[in-house]
């Protein structure tokens, strides 16, 4: 309910912002123009064809930036050899940003969805693995100590230990991931999209013409909408599946 | 041999910290010189002729870099036009809207993080704006700025507040609950609620998020240089891609990879020594 | 191998007979188009796919890598990739510039009223590295302008509507549809039109191929090419045709737009001396800084 | 001063409750000790009383006015003292820090903040930080910070459980001597019946399944204090028999599952 | 069994030695209680036989070989026993689960944490999780954890500081029927003199500044363990008398800053 407030104070912002005529209109339109034709879209059967092109691509990736980053993250925290090994190579890609890759990526990956799939991959890896290290890092030392003791290998140890304590560490990190992953697919869709769909590739589309910003903007707004949505759908996730640790911060009611 | 695989070790005599020290320098470096030689084997093995353009080797790119960037007299500290001219520029917006998201996105962070109310007013734009693709909104900042430095800062501040504030909120929330009851008992004000108990310990998250971040300001940094720029790296690298000049184009990748590297070391040095408690509670070793 | 001497069998001798063919989203790509509606293609025994490429370094990267077998392209992007080493053949001449097509525009409010009034100047152009800030300049000097003075920036046409009103640039390198827009919406005025002189019929758009794939792929270059040349001459000589087309590709182009925007002139044989023209115009332009010998991308 | 009226909780909706109809009353000065069977809730009620928990039903007045939320000038030694030190300060610094509430200037907080490490015999440690210490150690240092404070109310939640029985014995009459000199009323919980008996003005025992009171035990000691003849005198060693009785019967008591 | 051997030990370079020259011999079977002043270094002493910590010099040998790593079949009661339970997992759970490496099945690591939890009185608890109970509750599940994984060796660190008088004595007994019956090593910090003599076959009493072994006390006492008839027998009376003293004289020793 709150929420909606605070939206509502947004969108009374942009529609200001749009009013203002410190701008042509056609070129910063009002929230009102744009909630109309983000209506129009969504009833819009190629353009939900695009956010499910999207969604494909997102998912994908962020699901591959787990199955890597997370085993990726515990083993680099927790074994000080490796940490010490990766650490440049680590440091030294983070800020490389995907999409200044594109251009050579392209040469190895011709369809559209492996290109989005691979780059929002790579973006989307780095919070999740950065958040598994410090993670990590992060856990009890009397815990890891017992589990020792009752002699766990160094294997359980990070899979009994480690990694249900930074469990709720690393669904922050997917949180982020998400959309990181979500921004770098329609990133890649705007700028190398050939033509195989997606919300990028209609922005780009609508960019393109002349009488598109409303759209533009329309489509901008439900990316943010999709990304809240996606973000909901992951802590009502992490909320059930880390209950003990919302239930030990008091906050589960 | 198993302490090691753990990562637990505990108090180890200065001396053979020091030895270990130097042997994590050399072992980081040497990995990071074999990756390089596999580079190097690799664009001329694995990637087929006809791309071996877009794949200039190692060398040559060292060779690049050298000449685009740092082979400038020592009086401009061995800079060279180019890296005054792009580079400079670029580091200072970069710094500045880092400077500007971490201080308002923690001060933000931690106090909606400790007060439910108002969080639940502002969680769902957050999340609303942090999904937005920092690109889509540069007309609204051309709009508000012109082609300006504080339009270009605006669009790296966009992209990366959302990070640091979510870190901050998530670290103000996930205090030990005792420490927050040992704040009630006390009668603590809510400023020292806050700075003596709160950011302390909500700062190991925080600082997780200014590292991210500080990455991701490096890459919106390139990005907000795509539109309207005169300098910059990003400018640099995009004209790059559109002559073709493809060691040009891999100088300007590798020193966001330097600039990346270096600005990541100097902040985990600042956390080393904020932080020294944690590492120690939680015996984190390098 | 076996299933490639398949192919060529019922292929008709073509070496490949499913082509993709990589786009960008312009109106001389309407060859492309008429080809593909009329069964020029389908008449070589070529099937072909025409894929929308975002930009003219994506286009080349990918008739490079073979994700695309022949690339609709501008001339310079081609050109500065050869001089840079990577193999490509220029298979069909696409495109020539008409007076009027490129212009630079000024918004309604504006102290500009003549090109000598650009001197000092912001121009907003898409690439200030391409084709725009090549002719800008030479038509800068002509009249007189020191082309040093003027500074061009890099500015998509989603933001340059915008930039252009609240005064971020100065004036805009503009080409329909875009041009119709500016000046409906900010009453824009053209100032300088960029197609005069020595820029006059210039070569702005071809279609390229891998030197690989030239080689590999001989005759079906030849059917390619055939098919292409037949579109070609009913784009040159069919106005009607090619409006009817442009909406299908160019998103947002309406039917009537597509009458009446501006479009250049389709040439209908491969002249080989117009890839040296644009390189020795880049070159005078010092855009490339030495001769660049266009044969090799023959 | 403190008066706890029908007081019940229960930690979940559908739970059983920890604690039912507890009366109690501690006059001003007073320093009551309570004992009980483990997880009968003693650390329950020392919550409710601190305003940290708010109890299902029932009311806890201090001075007159309800408890509704954390009262003033009140101090708390938690159960689970290790994790109540602050790992970022050092020992003095914990010790200090809620000192700045009270409008005393840096010096002022350190020079309290010394004396009461010093009573539980710490100021050598003043530097370390709290992992530097062993368990008995950041007891008392959780100790020296409830003193430090000078509270009108302390409550404490076993907390001599990790020191040895020499400086358990010291820190018993440190208690007695801050209170006898600053006016200060005491709750204590404890497991050792002796110390119960020994500190204590009165002993209130709680039974379980639920936490009643069933017991509450008025201790009249001739003479001062002292470890060793006052465990001697006949009238404690009654009393901790009678006690030591009432908390094995609540101990037997079976337990809800 | 265990053979310690001119064992130091000190936090950092340049710190002062927390233990000094500690040699310990416990043969296999023996319950040997450790008693000492606050902070005087048991747990450390426990740590470093647990080869949790390396010490700077000296050696520990268990059964011949040299401890370089954490030894099999051992189990630890740690005193900061809250932090060594798990928070997500049942308490049913952070019993059962060290008992995966034991070759088990579910089902058979189900039983027999029950079968502990019944043991330390905590089975109605079995799926609560840990930070539901009451601290002494917590402590039972550590106790509860260390017994059913049945070691060789098993070290605890003030295992009973948190619960009631009555349960105490119940889980006294409980480590002395389970050594019995298991042929188990045990080492037991305690500050509870009492209870030193009481489960202890030898009371080793630990001095401060630095730690060192200042007495090592056989218990020999006659018949049948029982608490009211042993802790009557003159021989318990006497034998805690005497450890008293040496722990009185260790505790006033000057701390060194
Ligand atoms: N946060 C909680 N959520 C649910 N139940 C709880 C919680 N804290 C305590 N309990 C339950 O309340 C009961 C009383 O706990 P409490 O901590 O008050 O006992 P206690 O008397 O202090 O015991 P001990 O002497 O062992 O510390 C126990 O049965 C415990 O399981
Ligand atoms: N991690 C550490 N770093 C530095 N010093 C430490 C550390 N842990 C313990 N010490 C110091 O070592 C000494 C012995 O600590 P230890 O925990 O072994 O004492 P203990 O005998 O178990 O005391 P207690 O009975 O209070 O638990 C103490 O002076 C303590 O300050
Ligand atoms: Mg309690
Ligand atoms: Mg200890």
């Amino acid at each position: 309910m709150r929420g909606l407030i605070g939206v509502f104070v947004l969108f009374l912002a942009g529609e200001v912002l749009g009013r203002t005529g410190l701008v042509d209109r056609s070129y910063l339109p009002p929230s009102s123009v744009v909630l109309v034709h983000a209506g129009r879209l969504l009833v819009n059967a190629d353009f939900l064809r695009d956010v499910l092109f999207t969604l494909g691509g997102w998912s994908s990736g962020l699901v591959i930036a787990v199955v890597i980053a997370v085993p990726a993250g515990l083993v680099i925290g927790s074994v000080p050899i490796v940490n010490s090994a990766a650490r440049v190579l680590v440091e030294f890609l983070r800020p490389i940003p995907a999409v200044a890759l594109a251009p050579l990526v392209v040469l190895f990956i011709a369809s559209q969805s492996e290109m989005e799939r691979t780059l929002a991959a790579y973006a989307a890896m780095w919070p999740i693995l950065m958040n598994t290290i410090y993670g990590v890092g992060d856990v009890d030392p009397v815990a890891r100590d017992m589990a020792r003791c009752f002699g766990l290998r160094p294997s359980a140890v990070l899979l009994r230990i480690a990694l249900p304590s930074v469990a709720p560490f690393v669904a922050t990190g997917v949180r982020l991931a998400s959309s990181v992953a979500l921004i770098v697919t329609i990133s890649t869709e705007l700028i190398y999209g050939s033509g195989g769909g997606g919300l990028g590739q209609y922005i780009f589309a609508a960019s393109g013409d002349p009488d598109g910003t409303p759209d533009v903007f329309a489509a901008v707004a439900i990316t943010g909408a999709l990304g809240l949505a996606l973000d909901l759908l992951l802590t009502r996730g992490e909320r059930r599946a880390f209950r003990w640790h919302f239930d030990r911060l008091g906050k589960n009611g | 041999m198993s302490a090691a695989a753990t990562g637990i070790r505990t108090s180890l005599p200065q001396r053979r910290r020091l030895r270990k020290a130097l042997t994590g320098t050399a072992l980081r470096w040497s990995v990071f010189a074999v990756a390089v030689g596999l580079w190097q084997l690799a664009t001329r093995t694995v990637v087929p002729e006809d791309y071996q353009i877009y794949f200039p080797p190692p060398t040559t790119i060292g060779d690049q870099l050298y000449r685009t960037w740092f082979s400038g007299p020592a009086s401009h500290a061995f800079l060279t036009a180019t890296a005054t001219h792009d580079l400079l520029p670029s580091l200072a917006r970069l710094l500045g809207a880092w400077a500007v998201s971490a201080v308002v996105g923690i001060v933000l962070g931690v106090s909606l993080g400790r007060s439910e109310h108002a969080v639940e007013y502002v969680e769902p734009l957050i999340h609303f704006g942090r999904s937005i693709p920092a690109t889509t909104v540069i007309p609204v900042f051309i709009v508000l700025f012109k082609f300006s430095t504080a339009m270009r800062v605006s669009v790296i501040v966009f992209g990366v507040i959302w990070t640091i504030l979510i870190y901050a909120l998530e670290g103000a929330r996930s205090v030990e609950p005792l420490q927050l009851d040992l704040a009630r008992v006390f009668k603590l004000g809510r400023l020292r609620r806050l700075s003596l108990i709160v950011v302390p310990a909500a700062a190991p998250k925080i600082f997780a998020g200014l590292r991210i971040s500080l990455s991701l300001s490096i890459i919106l940094m390139t990005t907000s240089e795509l539109v309207g720029a005169s300098n910059g790296i990003g400018f640099f690298l995009a004209n790059a891609k559109k002559t073709f000049a493809l060691p040009e184009m891999w100088s300007a990748i590798v020193l966001l990879g330097i600039l990346g590297y270096v600005l990541n070391s100097a902040l985990l040095q600042v956390e080393r020594r904020i932080m020294g408690w944690h590492r120690n509670t939680r015996r984190i070793e390098d | 191998s076996g299933s490639n001497a398949a192919e060529k069998k019922d292929s008709g001798g073509l070496e490949k007979k499913n082509i993709k063919v990589g786009v960008l989203p312009t109106w001389d790509a309407a060859a492309v188009y008429l080809a593909i509606k009329k069964g020029y293609f389908t008449a070589e025994g070529l099937n072909v796919t025409p894929v929308t490429m975002a930009n003219p370094e994506e286009a080349i990267s990918k008739n490079v890598s073979g994700a695309v077998d022949f690339a609709h392209n501008g001339y310079v992007s081609p050109t500065m990739a050869s001089n840079r080493g990577l193999k490509l053949r220029i298979i069909i001449d696409g495109a020539q510039a008409k007076s009027n097509m490129y212009v630079v525009v000024t918004p309604k409010k504006t102290s500009i009223h003549s090109p000598k009034d650009l001197a000092g100047k912001k121009i907003g152009m898409t690439t200030s590295k391409g084709l725009p800030a090549l002719l800008t300049s030479a038509a800068l000097q002509l009249a007189g302008v020191d082309t040093k003075s003027v500074q061009f920036v890099d500015v998509p046409y989603t933001n340059m509507g915008a930039a252009l009103q609240n005064g971020s640039i100065d004036a805009a390198f503009a080409t329909d549809p875009f041009l119709t827009r500016f000046e409906q919406t900010l009453g824009a005025r053209v100032v300088l039109d960029t197609i005069n002189g020595p820029t006059a019929d210039f070569p702005i758009g071809c279609y390229h191929t891998s030197e690989r794939f030239a080689k590999q792929n001989p005759k079906t270059v030849a059917a390619f090419q055939r098919a292409m040349a037949k579109a070609q001459t009913l784009a040159a000589t069919d106005r009607n045709e090619v409006a009817q087309v442009l909406p299908t590709y160019i998103k947002g182009l309406t039917p009537q737009a597509a009458q009446t925007i501006t479009i250049g002139t389709f040439p209908t044989s491969l002249n080989k001396s117009r890839a040296q023209r644009v390189a020795d115009f880049m070159l005078q332009q010092h855009v490339l800084t030495t001769h660049f010998d266009a044969s090799t991308l023959e | 001063m403190l008066e706890v009226k029908n007081l019940s909780h229960a930690y979940a909706e559908a739970a059983t409750k920890v604690l039912e109809n507890i009366d109690l009353k501690v006059d001003s000065g007073e320093l009551v000790s309570i004992v009980g069977p483990s997880g009968c809730g003693k650390s329950t009620l020392l919550r409710t009383i601190a305003g940290l928990i708010r109890p299902t039903s029932g009311q806890i007045r201090l001075g007159g006015t309800l408890v509704q939320d954390v009262p003033d000038n009140l101090a708390v030694v938690f159960q689970d003292y290790s994790r109540s030190l602050l790992p970022w300060m050092s020992v003095r610094d914990n010790v200090a820090f809620p000192l700045r509430g009270r409008g005393m200037d840096r010096k002022a907080r350190r020079a309290a903040a010394e004396e009461a490490l010093d009573a539980v015999g710490l100021s050598y440690a003043a530097r370390k930080y709290p992992w530097q210490l062993s368990g008995g150690m950041q007891q008392r240092v959780a100790i020296a910070r409830a003193i430090a404070y000078r509270p009108a109310l302390l409550l404490m939640d076993e907390p001599f459980g990790s020191v040895d029985a020499q400086t358990r014995e010291e820190l018993e009459d440190l208690v007695l001597s801050v209170r006898a000199n600053q006016e200060m009323t005491i709750l204590l919980v404890t497991h050792d019946i002796d110390e119960s008996v020994y500190v204590g003005d009165r002993v209130v025992v709680l039974g379980r399944h639920p936490g009643r009171v069933i017991g509450d035990v008025a201790v009249a000691l001739p003479g001062n204090h002292d470890q060793i003849t006052t465990r001697e005198l006949p009238e404690f060693v009654h009393l901790r028999a009678e006690i030591g009785r009432l908390v094995r019967q609540a101990a037997e008591a079976n337990p809800a599952a």
